[in-house]
């Protein structure tokens, strides 16, 4: 429960950024190791995550944060919630699946997987920022490949892509004739 | 999306189906099938009869489609030949890719409705305000300290020299009212009360006289202060007004 | 040192908002009576006051916000302080001068001198008590006047703002206005 000096400075950094911060940002702006950052982002994550704080220190998109807790969110939602107006279409986020599960993945590989031109989705998530160019795959004509970005990850709230949402074993088990 | 279309239904509109190969699996549900011994001939009919819909009302982007039916067709053919001799015959069902991407896409559709559903838990965000925060240091303070009214008056005709001198005339005729009203309310706020010659600060102007009293015109109107002469082409004199007891509601 | 419901909700707003909160928005936001945010105000400050936290509760401006304790500010200079500063002290300074001169003025109208939105320096100017709200344009949608306070007028020490000095008094007066 006793923060360190080090803890106390990353929480004052994490305060004047409002966008998530990532580790190299605390390095350069600390001066601190990457071991002691750590150490000191676990240590503010228990003091906040203790039920009296109305806020805690959350790790999105690739970086650490302070937002008020999700509980308080209902309250504080007439004045500060953002609604997302702009829902992706159903062939959009198909698109987004098949890049953030299978990233890095070319268009042509994409179109592969879901039968249709790939084009116009590649553009729209590439306008709302979803995805970017990752590198060029070893292959004739070397294709660009995408893949996702951090905004992507703050957008649907997941810590990394290592944190996608998995299949379960059972839906995973082959086909499934009733489901969608 | 939605639940598949209900048998009786004839027709589905090209919006449901996000490729060849959502319509494709599609039917493979609603005929209760399995899918690694799809009945080629039965589904490639249903296909075509949709493909056909489609085309009659004219929906676009059906290439894509066509060339899913022109697999299938492929496939429905390779079956009718004389299954041969083979001992990889297993491994030769001429279905075996499609099947695969089938499989494949389905896996990705699964994937997009777990995205979906996050989508969905990410529909309200509360968010700090974006803004460079900084800190407030001392030297901060100082600056405005240090700062005399030479400055502002300096930084002030900069900007103004950078606007095109119509709009500066403009900006003039309107000061002058403005900067007696100014200085009303920056009386009302120090004293009681005040005179109408306190508003003059060049005696020899017309238009501080003119500016002076439309001035007061514009707070008496506006009712921000109430104006006493005791006697004819006396002075006048003005006292602000008690804010209204509506705003006093609003502030606590 | 516990942290009633009511002190994280304001814990969370104080988070979400950058700029001082004065109480009447507080109770707007929370709903929460004058009396309990007081309470809760002094609980949060004497939580953050503990050496181990980094950022505190300050009252400024007439409101109370979070900032980084002072013992840590020469840490965070060099990012968020001095690169900033001048910045922020000259495009003050251009909105402050705007509106003593041309007051009452409207934002709209500050916006067009200056070319860019002045929300955040009215925001600022206000924090520092410069300017305030003398009253409504009538013109359509009565947008606020803003002019200067008595504050304004000590730190520049002047008497009243018909002191101001006039343009045609810099002699490298460019304008062929004769005064106003």
């Amino acid at each position: 429960m006793k923060l360190e000096r080090e803890a106390a400075l990353i929480e004052a950094v994490l305060l004047l950024e409002s966008d998530p911060v990532d580790l190299r940002t605390l390095m350069k702006v600390t001066n601190l190791s990457k071991d002691v950052i750590l150490l000191a982002l676990e240590e503010l994550q228990k003091v906040y995550d203790t039920k009296e704080h109305g806020i805690e220190v959350v790790e999105l998109g690739g970086g650490h944060l302070f937002t008020p807790k999700v509980e308080l969110w209902e309250f504080l939602k007439e004045h500060y919630g953002k609604k997302n107006e702009n829902r992706l279409s159903r062939a959009a986020l198909e698109t987004l699946s098949i890049i953030a599960y299978s990233q890095p993945i070319t268009r042509g590989e994409i179109e592969n997987i879901r039968g249709v031109s790939a084009d116009g989705m590649i553009k729209l998530l590439f306008s709302r920022n979803l995805i970017r160019e990752v590198g060029k795959k070893d292959a004739p004509g070397r294709p660009i490949q995408f893949g996702t970005t951090r905004d992507f990850l703050k957008a649907f709230r997941i810590k990394s892509i290592a944190d996608l949402p998995k299949l379960d074993e059972l839906t995973e088990d082959r086909f499934e004739l009733n489901g969608r | 999306m939605e639940e598949p279309q209900s048998e009786e239904k004839q027709h589905f509109k090209l919006g449901e189906f996000e490729g060849p190969l959502d319509l494709l699996l599609f039917l493979i549900r609603k005929n209760e099938v399995n899918i690694y011994d799809i009945p080629i001939s039965q589904i490639t009919e249903q296909y075509l009869s949709y493909l056909e819909y489609a085309a009659k009302v004219g929906l676009d982007n059906i290439t894509e489609f066509y060339l899913l039916a022109a697999t299938l067709l492929y496939i429905k053919s390779r079956m009718l030949l004389p299954v041969e001799v083979d001992l990889d015959e297993e491994f030769d069902d001429p279905r075996q890719e499609l099947v695969d991407r089938l499989i494949e896409y389905q896996k990705y559709k699964k994937f997009s409705e777990l995205i979906e559903e996050k989508e969905q838990q990410a529909e309200w965000v509360v968010e700090r305000k974006k803004k460079q925060r900084i800190l407030p240091f001392p030297e901060d303070e100082r600056m405005w300290e240090e700062l005399d009214v030479w400055d502002l008056l300096k930084t002030f005709s900069t900007i103004m020299t950078s606007i095109s001198s119509e709009r500066i005339i403009d900006l003039y005729e309107e000061v002058s009212i403005n900067e007696k009203l100014s200085l009303i309310f920056e009386f009302i706020e120090k004293r009681e009360d005040f005179f109408f010659s306190d508003l003059i600060t060049k005696d020899d102007s017309v238009m501080e006289l003119v500016c002076a009293f439309l001035a007061i015109l514009e707070a008496v109107k506006t009712r921000k202060i109430i104006v006493f002469q005791n006697r004819l082409f006396g002075d006048i004199r003005i006292r602000g007004r008690m804010p209204e007891p509506e705003k006093e509601e609003e502030i606590i």
